[in-house]
């Protein structure tokens, strides 16, 4: 694979880019692989990768209905953050972001990770208290956190309203070492990454069936042809219940369409990604400098990838509140995606009712931030066939027992 | 942004003056059943890419629960039927079993 | 240069005279003009910067579709970013600023990228910035963000309101072009309720600008009669300045009205957003001219053909004394003739088709028009103005073959069905290779609530581009969707049309064939973004095959236009990279909006006083005008304390709590939720609904229960009252009210509906207020009219007559652990009894207390607040509130979850009270303690967190409470709260009531 | 009574149409079994008149009753009526499975009057506020803006509006921006 480098461009420039080489190969599947993992998004194409990159294991095909990184992957609002609550949360969590640091140097693709930081508006002495908690709990799990007051808020975002006279901001939980990334680039760059390891990524390839013998799994049947596995993986968000159903068990989760929306670019106005959870509202500006907003999940399932407006109507007015010079700016597009929630509303990794079948899925509305970390973990447990240290608590088993890994918790919602 | 028809109050309602309320027909599993049951009850939801049985409560109007039969990957709605059944009333299934020849029926067809 | 001239122009009104400004400079134009046409009428080509590179920009289209020219509109509160020139209507005093450049649009700094264009292909950011690793957050990232944006950001508040208007209808049409009001004539004659809406201010569409006859009259002429007619009808509304943004599922369609864009002196609002649903629409949206792709197409000066017409025929601005035409169809030729027939001249119209032998081509010549065919653009030349095209074979890769000199190019690639507002919500499109363009395919609709098709495209949005075409589809059209709702029509009884009749176009997808890199490098698909045919191609061949891939990639289609021009040629480019079909490559999704739409419409009137609801107890006015320090408590505001002049918040509060502990004091408990639960089964029912025994409650007395859900988990928490037999009024906390009453329905609907239980939400009924403190007894017999003492009301008993004249129910119950009665009252006189309480209260030392010396009192007791010692995952347990769970009951909600493993773990958090070493040291709320080693993965060991902390100024020492692993295991045990780095706080381990363990205050 | 003092005390506006704060009313939940005979009997002894049809509003000499709910009616009084209202009610009930409360203070009613009463509520209701999907005596209940809300015509230019006491100034202030002079479309050609 050729380096990219400024100095690569330039010795292309020279003969109109006509060098260049794929990104990634487009190969037909072979019979059979080691592994097989469906779905081709952010989370699958990084299992994948550190399946080769810290196991050894290459002989492994991502088998991708669609196109790559054209599910929750190409559609979310590229917020990445670790400053959860739960001890489980904040170490996976933690370990993507911390790989996002420097994915575009392990890649050799610049995936644009800004650390421009990330705050979260306490708006109520409920969601304080929540945000304090986070702290002290950030502080003792080695999450870089910080609850800090309107001064300092208004003096990372300028054009923000302090004393509103609904919810006035009374603080924030601020995470400086979060911030966001080039989504599409983070699929592209695994992607690249993978190819050149020798993984095959095989698109326009939709699972039919998944074939089992004796109670393990022994392959996939597809578009294009039976494909044998050892060991296969679900990662497919959205989609997730209709592979379990395939592989013969039920997931607790169900697929809901979550909104999000761009405004027309504008030059830079806003720094830092701004998260109010009270007005449920969170937005940031694009490199291109589009606002980039976030809005609500509709309550019943859907696969469509279209929500009902009245989510970005209720998100828009509460950000015109909270950032009033954006009242006179326009919406450039708005699009949906589906997502998977869970109980708990925390991920699910780990092993399945299925023998040598994993799953990774019910990342809910927060699954870009999560892809190192989810990829990571995913492929130790794969390679070892069982959990690692950061899937560990998140197993299937825990709503049998009820426990939970509740996030919602800090959230600021009076319970 | 969805139109139901409240079966109680015979208009067709927007969604916002609705609140969903998740599956339809769910038996409850209270005191001595087994752990397997109750998980079941509390988190395995059906969540079929197609005919779904799900519960709304028209919260701006009358007040009341109704069941919806709609399909979750166009949205189509075959029909909104009484809270207080068991299972969906013979004529809204068969005009799902019209809409959609290849649908299992109430029940059949969930594999687990 | 482009310029007015002094005939033509059916939309200006030449005797209106504006003034308005553009960058600083004075112009005018007149009424009718848009900003586009009044700038190119003062002679303003260049416009604006493009964004990568900083190319000049000019105008390029007539309508909605402009890429080009954006500018900034306005001033101070009424500023406005990125406004297309061609759909804003200019009004008197209009300013208006280009975009996107420094110092200034004539000489811009930033324009140095076009001079490094070369290392700048499509993607080029993926591939380098990232050595060393700190540079791209330090050094690059900074730099790309600060040079991104279009608009300025406006640095004032929003003055304008907005609103919704939610809308009924059975059909609506959405375009007010000759389709569409065919369709409303038809539709309306059905006596259906018809909406006709139209973006711009004036109806007709192009028609009147191509020449057409309608039943024999000019288009113009019959436009006028058909509005008059359908004016006429009472089921017809039509609105002008009204866009259809967007089509949503089960009929739902956004209609956004601009009120007073075109004159910002009208009062009002200045957007409604119409909620319309229809039980059909119509989609009468036109087509949309594409460019070709030549290379320099995008130098100021090159315009759609179309547009040139738009200009010349409705505003009577030319733009240039010689302007060339290049085209692959005959429709261009409309464009030379009009231009010929004004007076100006057309040098040539370059025609890539081998032949051109239509009727209008023949007129041209006949006019002594030079018409090259098989002929193509070799190079547009000139920097911020067209000078001259050079000429070459249409088949060939660029042989230059002449050059002509010119100052204005009037392109015409074909054109396109605006096939959004069919597509938003599932509509299906086919390729039409005849005409060259996706259409909708009738077989596909978007799909409604009953599963038939709800949209149906008409005319030159279905893909009817000839005048008769249009006019007879469009009656089918509404004819089909008046049939559908069960009405009649008779499209029969439609108007026809007559144009000029006009041969097929040839798809031309490069200009010339084989363009080579040199050229592909120079031939623009996005003039916003910057994409040209280079960068789809180089996309193409690095892998990203799928149109998303594409598009993502080199960002064709992303800019604010949404690639309205730009689409359709970037995937035929694309098909041609990857030697396959237009239809195999496929087009990416359309999303609302149709065009952008102001965050202000969307927010409605929700701002500022009417943002979000407030709900306001009987006495907040009192209450707020006595000091009250607010907080929000759910959708309620409740005082946090009532400060004197003077008094810090803290002060108030540490006053508040002595004073009810010594003397009495008077709180506001009014938001507290009441629900009734009556019926025979009430107490069965509430014995599910409460994890203690309800049913086994006496008449006349109060018990405290909880309520949890089938997690097993604490969601709420209250008095339960005994009413009569069959009657119990339910206590539920401030935020629970509305919540716990769907929950109770909820149960009663959907599980046990054979039960006869009614329910009400009384909440709003009665003001409650809580008399609380050692002289309470006292005060309630100063206003008099019950026997309120020990024996006639015991503690958590309750009785129901009147309290200084007024009928009243008076719980005793305590929340501070101090003699304490909660009076209800009806919330209409709820200002009376506080009013004759204070008055009354006023010789016991009587001081009304907020929320915090709520707060504070209870946890002196220990008592838990929900919200604060629950989090949604605690179960009662966990509190130690194990005596309010029934053992006597088979089942209740929750029981069954609190029996898996690890609701019974012993190692769960579980309450205790925490005194700390320094007992003035108050330990931060929420603040962790952790035990032993650091844990294998860097962690630290953390085993609970504070809930409740607070300084008891009545027993002189910090207070909290905390949820700790094993926590009933630990009494006794010093536990370390690291709470800032290097600083640990460490507390003892105690029972949580702090105060009058034997609860002998409250039983006086 | 003179002390009991509704939301917003009595105040008005005039714009493209009137708005009032119409006082204290008296308002009765009553609910049980629509088709029970006794029940009927009950309401009709209590206020003088039968029963509405679902989604109708009834009004007579003494009063109103509003279907609220299949299992559910409003019925209206003087506001000082109220509580004996419900007595009567109780007592011609007694032993039937019913529950009849006095909701008078939890709600804030408004009066709409003047031509185009239909185009301000049109501004927050997601409902058709035409002639044939709200005739005159039909009552909906539905959101106004964010909040809950029930409304219906008397006539064409008469509207009256009930919501929760507690967001009472807040629709209060609603209307009046929706009243506002000059801003209702109009809803015909």
């Amino acid at each position: 694979m050729r380096r990219y480098s400024a100095f690569a461009i330039a010795r292309e420039a020279a003969r109109y880019h006509t060098g260049w080489g794929r990104a990634w190969r487009n190969p037909t599947p072979k019979k059979s692989y080691d592994i097989v993992i469906i779905g081709a998004g952010g989370h699958g194409l990084a299992t994948a990768y550190y399946l080769g990159k810290n196991h050894g294991l290459k002989n492994v095909a991502v088998v991708e209905k669609g196109w790559l990184g054209g599910g929750n992957t190409g559609r979310n609002t590229t917020i990445i953050r670790s400053n959860y609550l739960q001890d489980e949360s904040a170490a996976i969590y933690e370990k993507a972001r911390s790989l996002y640091e420097s994915l575009s140097q392990d890649l050799n693709y610049n995936v644009m990770f800004s650390p421009r930081g990330v705050l979260m508006l306490a708006q109520t002495e409920h969601e304080i208290r929540g945000y304090k908690r986070t702290e002290h709990a950030n502080r003792l799990q080695g999450v870089e956190t910080r609850f800090i007051g309107p001064k300092e808020v208004k003096r990372l975002v300028p054009i923000i309203e302090i004393s509103g006279p609904r919810y006035p901001v009374l603080g924030a939980l601020w995470q400086p070492r979060g911030g966001t990334a080039r989504h599409d680039a983070v699929a592209w760059g695994y992607a690249r990454a993978c190819s050149d390891m020798g993984i095959d990524i095989i698109q326009q390839c939709e699972v039919t069936a998944i074939r089992q013998k004796n109670g393990a799994v022994s392959g996939i049947e597809t578009t294009k042809g039976e494909i044998s596995c050892n060991k296969l993986g679900l990662v497919v968000a959205g989609n997730s219940g209709v592979l379990a159903e395939m592989a013969g068990f039920r997931l607790p989760i169900e697929s809901v369409a979550l909104q999000a929306l761009v405004s027309e670019p504008i030059k830079p106005a806003i720094n830092v990604v701004v998260m109010a959870n009270t007005v449920h509202g969170y937005i940031s500006q694009s490199d291109k400098g589009e606002l980039v907003i976030g809005g609500g999940a509709d309550g019943f399932n859907n696969y469509t990838q279209r929500g009902s407006f009245h989510h970005i109507e209720e998100t828009v007015r509460a950000l015109i509140e909270t950032f009033p010079i954006i009242s006179r700016l326009k919406m450039l597009r708005q699009w949906g995606g589906i997502v998977d929630m869970t109980g708990d509303r925390s991920p699910i990794i780990g092993r399945t009712p299925l023998e040598n079948c994993f799953i990774d899925c019910g990342w809910g509305t927060g699954g870009f931030k999560a892809i190192p970390g989810s990829g990571w973990s995913m492929a130790a447990t794969m390679a070892r066939g069982e959990p690692d240290e950061f899937a560990a608590a998140f197993g299937m088993e825990r709503f049998i027992e009820g426990r939970f890994i509740d996030e919602s918790v800090a959230a600021g919602v009076a319970h | 942004m969805l139109s139901l028809h409240c079966p109680y109050c015979g208009v067709d309602v927007d969604e916002t003056d609705l609140t969903p309320g998740g599956e339809a027909h769910l038996v409850r599993s209270g005191s001595g059943s087994d752990d397997a049951d109750f998980e079941a009850y509390l988190f395995m939801r059906k969540n079929p890419r197609g005919v779904h049985f799900e519960r709304w409560r028209h919260s701006f109007g009358c007040g009341k629960w109704f069941h919806a039969a709609r399909a979750t990957d166009t949205l189509e709605v075959f029909g909104t039927y009484s809270a207080q059944t068991k299972e969906p009333p013979q004529d809204v299934q068969e005009r799902i079993r019209a809409r959609r020849p290849d649908w299992k029926g109430f029940g059949k067809g969930d594999r687990i | 240069m482009s310029a007015r001239l002094a005939r033509h122009g059916r939309l200006i009104d030449r005797r209106k005279p504006l003034q308005f400004t553009f960058n600083g400079r004075h112009l005018h134009g007149y009424q009718g003009d848009t900003l586009a046409s009044a700038l190119l009428a003062n002679g303003q080509t260049l416009v604006g910067r493009s964004f990568k590179y900083h190319r000049p920009r000019g105008i390029v289209a007539a309508g909605p579709e402009e890429p080009n020219a954006l500018v900034g509109l306005g001033k101070g509160a009424g500023f406005e970013p990125n406004q297309r020139a061609t759909t804003t209507e200019l009004f008197d005093g209009l300013i208006a600023e280009s975009q996107n450049h420094w110092p200034s649009l004539e000489f811009d700094l930033g324009a140095v990228n076009k001079a490094m264009a070369r290392f700048f292909p499509a993607g080029f950011y993926y591939k380098t910035f990232m050595f060393p690793r700190a540079a791209w957050e330090h050094l690059f990232e900074p730099i790309v963000r600060g040079a991104a944006g279009l608009g300025r950001v406006p640095q004032e508040k929003d003055k304008d309101t907005y609103e919704y208007f939610y809308h009924t209808t059975d059909i609506l049409i959405v375009g007010g072009g000759i389709a569409g009001l065919q369709a409303a004539e038809i539709a309306g004659k059905s006596g259906l309720r018809v909406l006709l809406i139209e973006q711009t201010p004036d109806w007709g569409g192009r028609a009147m600008v191509d020449g057409v006859q309608i039943n024999g009259i000019g288009a113009a002429d019959w436009v006028e009669k058909a509005l008059a007619r359908l004016r006429a009808m009472p089921n017809v509304i039509l609105r002008s300045r009204m866009m259809g943004a967007g089509v949503y599922d089960h009929g739902y369609a956004l209609g956004y009205e601009r009120l007073s864009d075109h004159d910002p002196k009208i009062p009002g609002p200045r957007h409604r957003l119409w909620r319309i649903r229809a039980r059909r629409i119509i989609t009468a949206t036109g087509a949309i001219e594409r460019p070709l792709s030549f290379a320099g197409n995008d130098i100021p000066g090159v315009m759609l053909a179309g547009a040139v017409r738009d200009y010349l025929e409705n505003y009577g601005v030319s733009p240039g004394e010689l302007t060339l035409v290049v085209t692959n169809n005959d429709n261009a030729y409309l464009s030379a003739i009009a231009l010929h027939e004004a007076g100006l001249t057309v040098p040539a119209i370059i025609d890539a088709r081998p032949e051109a032998t239509g009727a209008l081509p023949q007129k041209a010549r006949a006019l002594g028009l030079r018409v090259e065919t098989g002929c193509a653009i070799g190079t547009v030349h000139g920097g911020k103005r067209v000078t001259s095209v050079t000429l070459c074979n249409q088949a060939g890769s660029g042989a230059i073959l002449d050059e002509i000199p010119c100052d204005a190019v009037a392109m015409s690639g074909g054109w396109s069905p605006v096939v959004h507002l069919w597509s938003h919500c599932g509509g299906k499109l086919r390729w039409d290779a005849d005409q060259a363009m996706f259409r909708p395919d009738p077989a596909r609709p978007p799909r409604g609530a009953n599963g038939a098709g709800f949209v149906i495209a008409a005319g030159t949005a279905n893909g009817h581009l000839a005048a008769e075409a249009v006019m007879e589809d469009a009656a089918e059209a509404a004819a089909a969707a008046v049939r559908a709702l069960g009405a009649k029509a008779d499209p029969a009884k439609r108007a026809t049309a007559r144009s000029m009749p006009e041969m097929p176009i040839l798809p031309v997808w490069s200009m010339p064939a084989n363009a080579g890199p040199k050229l592909r490098m120079k031939t623009w698909l996005d003039f916003q973004n910057d994409v040209k045919v280079s960068d789809v191609r180089l996309a193409a061949q690095e892998g990203y095959e799928s149109v998303e891939h594409t598009k993502r990639y080199t960002t064709l289609g992303m800019a604010s236009d949404q690639g309205k021009l730009s689409n359709i040629n970037g995937l035929a480019v694309l098909a041609d990279s990857l030697s396959r079909d237009i239809p195999q490559v496929g087009t990416t999704t359309f999303r609302p909006p149709y065009h952008p739409i102001s965050f202000g419409a969307i927010a409605g009137e929700a701002r500022g006083p009417l943002f979000k609801p407030l709900r306001k107890s009987p006495i907040h006015d009192w209450l707020d005008a006595n000091g009250a320090h607010w907080e929000p408590v759910a959708d309620w505001r409740r005082p946090y304390c009532l400060r004197r002049s003077g008094e810090t918040v803290k002060e108030a509060v540490t006053r508040e709590i002595l004073n009810t502990r010594q003397n009495v004091g008077l709180l506001d408990a009014s938001t507290l939720g009441k629900i009734i639960v009556k019926g025979p089964d009430a107490g069965r029912f509430l014995d599910m609904l409460y994890t203690n025994m309800m049913s086994s409650l006496k008449v006349g007395r109060c018990r405290y229960g909880l309520m949890c859900n089938e997690n097993g988990f604490l969601i709420d928490d209250g008095v339960v009252v005994r009413l009569s037999d069959d009657t119990f009024l339910c206590h539920t906390t401030s935020g629970g009210s509305d919540r716990i009453h769907a929950w109770m329905e909820e149960w009663l609907q959907t599980e046990w509906w054979d039960w006869q239980v009614y329910t009400a939400n009384v909440t709003e009924q009665f003001a409650q207020i809580g008399i609380v403190g050692p002289k309470a007894r006292s005060v309630l017999e100063a206003l008099g009219g019950m026997d309120v003492s020990r024996e006639a009301l015991p503690f958590m008993a309750f009785q129901e007559g009147q309290i200084a004249g007024i009928r009243a129910r008076v719980y005793r119950i305590s929340f501070s652990g101090e003699l304490s009665y909660e009076i209800a009252v009806p919330a209409a006189l709820g200002q009376a009894f506080w009013n004759k309480a204070l008055a009354a209260g006023g010789d016991f030392g009587m001081q009304p207390y907020g929320t915090e010396a709520l707060h504070v009192m209870r946890a002196e007791k220990g008592f838990i607040m929900i919200g604060d010692e629950t989090d949604g995952t605690v179960i009662p347990q966990d509190l130690n509130l194990g005596w309010a769970i029934s053992r006597k009951k088979d089942d209740f909600l929750g029981k069954r979850a609190q029996q898996r493993p690890h609701m019974v773990d012993p190692n769960r958090k579980q309450l205790v009270g925490l005194l700390t070493e320094d007992p003035q040291v108050v330990l931060p709320d929420a603040a962790h303690a952790v035990e032993g080693p650091k844990r294998a993965n860097g962690m630290e060991n953390i085993i609970g967190h504070v809930t409740s902390s607070y300084y008891s100024p009545t027993l002189g020492h910090s207070i909290a409470m905390a949820l700790i692993k094993g926590g009933s295991r630990r009494m006794g045990e010093t536990l370390r709260f690291p709470v800032a780095d290097g600083v640990v706080i460490r507390a003892q381990v105690v029972d949580p009531v702090f105060l009058d363990k034997e609860g002998e205050r409250q039983n006086v | 009574m003179s002390d009991a003092v509704s939301v917003c005390n009595g105040a008005s506006f005039s714009g493209a149409v009137q708005v009032l704060d119409a006082g204290l009313c008296g308002m009765i939940t009553l609910r049980g079994d629509l088709a029970d005979e006794k029940l009927s009997a009950a309401v009709k002894a209590a206020t003088g008149m039968g029963l509405p049809k679902p989604r109708r509003i009834k009004k007579g000499k003494r009063g109103a009753v509003a279907w609220m709910s299949p299992d559910e009616l409003l019925i209206f009084v003087d506001y000082d009526l109220a509580d004996s209202t419900v007595t009567k009610i109780e007592r011609a009930l007694q032993g039937q499975y019913f529950l009849a409360v006095n909701v008078s203070d939890a709600r804030a009613t408004f009066a709409l009057q003047g031509t185009g009463v239909r185009e301000v509520i049109a501004k927050g209701a997601p409902v058709d506020m035409s002639p044939q999907g709200l005739p005159v005596g039909e009552i909906r209940r539905t959101r106004l803006g964010q909040v809950a809300a029930a409304f219906w015509l008397s006539d064409e230019e008469h509207l009256t509006l009930v919501c929760f006491r507690s967001v009472g100034s807040f629709v209060y202030d609603w209307l009046c921006n929706a009243a506002t002079e000059g801003t209702l479309p109009r809803l015909t050609g």
